[in-house]
């Protein structure tokens, strides 16, 4: 089915697999502010062709306000964003060229999910015909071609989320912008759609620019995330580098949950091991990045930790007793207190059929390795 | 069953009102129409017998043909002069980033709550200065003024009534402003375009003070001329001519209730 | 920038509606105004001197004095019985459970669309028979019913601004439906009501038609008033009338427009 | 802290610990229809003093319905809810004395903080001095003691379901219903919210019914959860047993997620323990339920499957291929296909920094023990 998707019937604008280069989105020293209130510090980011590229953050960070002056709805206050070398600033957003996906879908009520596919192609002085046939193969990719004259309200919030896709998709452009597209669904639909939305953009080529407040969704589709914090751009990387090599106690708990042990002290170190003192006698080896200087806290990731009465050749061993268990879909979360101090540490383990939950108050031995003990700098 | 609990005080409320309405507006009816099929000359109540000689006289008055014949001629550009700016005041102020638009909003009401008395004293003067008292222009703005706040209220709350998305996604899609405005907002908002520009003809149909001081014996409307033959005397073709100005608009708000049935409604949601 | 372009278009309708505005209502004030000011007895444009004398002449007149009483004697308890009943009938259609709720809110906006002069020429012949024409209560209850519709659509929109889950909240707090209406509801429609309340003052103050109708030169309201001056003679004391008139009514829809900016406003979304 | 909360200054109901039972929820073949349409089949639950008790499903499930008729907002057709023994279903709302957090809290805009706490107590003929110390201990149990003056308006999201939660509790009701009162709130608040509740209820005593559609937070948060669908309970059970026992597709693909492999045929059995036909070759060592017939699925989850070159003793082993890999928040999700078959399998396991992602197309062998190899039935 993939192979049929990167080879329809029509040609594209470059026939053939691979499928077309999605543009290069560059911002340069982007910002906005309404009178004394900023909204956006200067943002500067570059957004590969073909890329997948998430914002999240709260709301009030920054996100909206950025996909806004990317779409043409804000006009920014400064800086410049060059889509393929051109700046497109002043263009109007109905010359930009952009695809874009809305939360809620904004289908047109009054036409049917055919004549809503083949607006932005008749806006575009596409002759009746080829349009029919475009309207078709994109209806295909979507998989609603017997859908055509429904009218989008007797679709299903997932069928109009796919219709909201094909049309923002069916002109071919080279960007596609969504403002949280799936967050009118359902958990389990929102699952089957990312799945949808990205086989689609595999298909179509393009950029993507998701905004979303849903990290595990971000962490899932995207190829690159940025997270922004109170207008400015926090931390850029991959799910993978956020997660494990987080800037700041705010990426690091934004993403995932995470164990934050206060650093006291220094005990010693040697290159990129440290030792740090956490408590009264508790030391903890940790890993510190490279070229970064305060260290703040310890980071240590819930899966990360293991637990039971013995651990063999563990970096870090700690006496600890459970504070509370809690089974969750498919693993079991407990949180244990380290003996001789007020710290909680968090761990989860893999659950199945044949694990007995420890009980509260039980003591345990919690241990994990040097290279899951990041220091992480405040903020 | 206990769901609407707190609404049975309401209820009661809607109940008095409802016997209100009935008193005041279908009574009156209810005297009119037996007299305007009386078979006297006099207005005397209860008519002493049935005949429909005062709706040949209405229909054979070429005076009630002739300010019939003005209502429409005034009515359907006054509603449609009303509904053409009605219609941009409404989207300019609810759509639009304009400043103060809490007073502009305020402005756009006014000529409904305003005295049509005070028009009326001030435009008169105006009109004879320019020679166009009397004349279907005079009146015809006149008119379109005072309508315009109908036809700004139902396009404002049918404007209201979805999120600007729509226009949105329209101009990601290549739709300059236009285009947004043919094939995504009019589309969106034309039941409340339908049911101002009723209103506003119906209003203008009906509308009197202002007919009074602005129109001549040639351009009078019916009300006008309902109300000359009050002065003058009372027959019952004046309740004959009542009852068919009140059927006409009594048609045409149905009409209007009819247009909002099929209009957009909002997506129900639902009930889990 | 870029995002108001598409209300461009609605941008020039409403200077245009502006200039119509200006033209309508304010040019009609330019002429009264000088005119009320005139040293002369002849209504004369531009007026040959400045003057007070018709204030004075205005102030002094008994049959004024006795009008302005009447005219608030009518409108205080017409407009408190319009808002008594425009706000039951509200809340009983808006969050009530109403079968055919649409066509009794058509019902509702009737009295405002519906002829004055229908409702005029058949509660005449009522009143007369009733004994109770020219009396208080006939006029009053007029007003009433034709100052409901304000009342109604501003309380609506007030109810309708928000969702009925705080009265759910309320009742599962332990508030009967009194309590709930009397400490949730009430409180958060207060400003609606208060504005409805004011509107249909306003329109009580000014209206004419049921006016010359159904008062009495005892109960006659400033603006029948007015009329008979007119019908008798134009002197620059009803300029000055006029005048006092079109004050009290700014003033009236200005105290509206001052309560509805402090009322509640919906949490405005953050930006981003 | 936990102490505190549970020795309150002002006597509770019961003083002392442990805090008051919560009230025994009953309902006997509840139903209700609008005309022909029926959202609501007979349904019979009972729930259990100072249970926390979620209810999930879809929307259009009709899980709403059936808290709007427990809170006496809808009048069911048929059926009776008993209450501690007493049938409520013709009690108005306003006499039924269970505390109600709504989605989007419902705080009163026009009374202060204070004054939407005291509001019940007020309805409740309480006197201004009882009041006072009433309003005060539990704006402490919320932690916002200070913030008594505020308008609602001026507060965080967070903070206002803290206020509401406060106001739904401070007269001590036996039964606290609560409308997906976490939907407004972002991610991350809404994962500290969770405990906040959880701890807020035990301090309380009080049983709790909760209605969302977030499985996860229903996972976490419940003692028991009902699955809906269409109208009816699908499955009724601990968190833990609607994950490992899934009785139907639709609960086992509802709750976290599942490779379910069509049953083709049954090659032996003994006991519990089935050998089940899925391909051309392929014999899965499964699990069959008690008591159970059909059986159209084999049910695996994808923490239980290991994936890797080698895998000693274990039930269940294919040869199979990489179809995407995907990195998700703390661990790696592969989707393999086994060899021979087009039977696409998930695995996940736990990330750590020094895992290599298998690259796509990559040769593998993936195994799964017998007991996590579930025979489900359709619908």
């Amino acid at each position: 089915m993939n192979a049929q998707l990167m080879a329809p019937q029509v040609p594209m604008q470059t026939p053939g697999t691979p499928a077309r280069r999605g543009a290069v989105v560059d911002f340069r020293g982007v910002t906005k502010d309404y009178g004394a209130l900023t909204v956006l510090q200067p943002t500067s980011l570059r957004i590969e062709a073909g890329e997948f590229f998430a914002i999240i953050g709260p709301s009030g960070s920054g996100k909206s306000t950025l996909l806004g002056i990317t779409a043409g709805f804000v006009a920014p206050s400064g800086g410049s964003i060059n889509v393929d070398g051109v700046d497109v600033v002043a263009t109007p957003p109905y010359h930009r060229n952009f695809g874009m996906v809305f939360q809620n879908y904004a289908l047109f009520p009054h036409m049917t999910v055919a004549e809503n596919i083949a607006f932005p192609l008749r806006m575009r002085g596409c002759r009746k015909p080829e349009m029919a046939t475009k309207v078709q193969r994109v209806l295909e990719m979507v998989r609603l071609s017997g859908f055509g004259d429904r009218k989008p309200a007797q679709l299903s919030g997932g069928q109009q989320q796919r219709v909201a896709l094909a049309r923002a998709a069916v002109y071919d452009p080279l960007l596609l912008l969504m403002d949280e597209p799936l967050g009118a669904l359902d958990k389990n639909l929102r699952e089957e759609m990312q799945e949808e939305i990205k086989r689609f953009q595999e298909a179509l080529g393009a950029t993507v620019i998701y905004v979303t407040h849903d990290q595990h969704e971000a962490a899932y589709m995207a190829d690159r995330i940025a997270i922004m914090r109170g207008g400015t751009l926090e931390q850029i990387g991959s799910p993978r580098q956020l997660y494990e090599q987080p800037e700041s106690i705010f990426v690091a708990s934004f993403l995932g949950e995470a164990s934050l042990l206060p650093v006291l002290g220094i005990a010693g170190s040697r290159g990129s091991e440290v030792s740090v003192r956490i408590g009264d006698g508790l030391v903890v080896e940790a890993t510190a990045p490279q070229g970064r200087g305060s260290a703040d806290v310890v980071c240590v990731r819930p899966e990360a930790v293991a637990i039971s009465a013995q651990l063999p050749r563990m970096d870090n061993r700690f006496a600890a007793q459970v504070e509370d268990a809690v089974y969750t879909t498919g693993s079991i979360r407990y949180r244990v207190r380290l003996d001789g101090s007020d710290l909680l540490l968090t761990v989860r383990i893999p659950s199945a059929p044949d694990i007995v939950l420890l009980e509260k108050g039980q003591k345990v031995t919690v241990g994990w390795s040097r290279r899951d003990a990041l220091l992480v700098a405040g903020s | 069953m206990t769901a609407s609990a707190p609404w049975r005080v309401a209820d009661t409320g809607i109940l008095a009102f409802a016997i209100l309405i009935l008193i005041y507006l279908v009574m009156p009816t209810l005297v009119i129409v037996p007299l305007s099929f009386s078979s006297e000359t006099f207005l005397s109540f209860p008519p002493p017998g049935f005949s429909l000689r005062w709706y040949e006289a209405f229909a054979e008055s070429l005076d009630y043909r002739m300010a019939i014949l003005n209502s429409v001629m005034i009515g359907l550009p006054a509603a449609l002069l009303a509904t053409v700016f009605g219609t941009l005041a409404a989207i300019a102020l609810v759509r639009g980033d304009i400043p103060g638009r809490r007073l502009l909003a305020a402005l756009m009401i006014a000529p409904l709550i305003l005295p049509q008395i005070i028009l009326a004293i001030g435009l008169f003067p105006i009109m004879v200065r320019l020679g166009i008292i009397g004349s279907y222009p005079g009146i015809l703005f006149g008119h379109a003024v005072v309508c315009m706040p109908l036809v700004f209220i139902t396009v404002a709350a049918s404007l209201r009534s979805y999120a600007p998305t729509y226009e949105l996604a329209a101009m990601t899609l290549g739709a300059n402003p236009w285009n947004t405005f043919r094939y995504v907002t009019f589309p969106m908002i034309r039941v409340g375009v339908l049911v101002g520009f009723i209103f506003a003809f119906t209003f203008s149909f009906d509308e009197l003070i202002l007919a009074i001081f602005l129109t001549s014996p040639e351009t009078r409307t019916v009300p006008r001329l309902l109300w000359e033959h009050l002065s003058y005397q009372m027959t019952p073709v004046i309740a004959a001519a009542t009852v068919v100005l009140l059927l006409i608009t009594l048609s045409l708000l149905m009409l209007a209730a009819v247009a909002g049935r099929f209009g957009p409604r909002k997506a129900k949601e639902a009930v889990s």
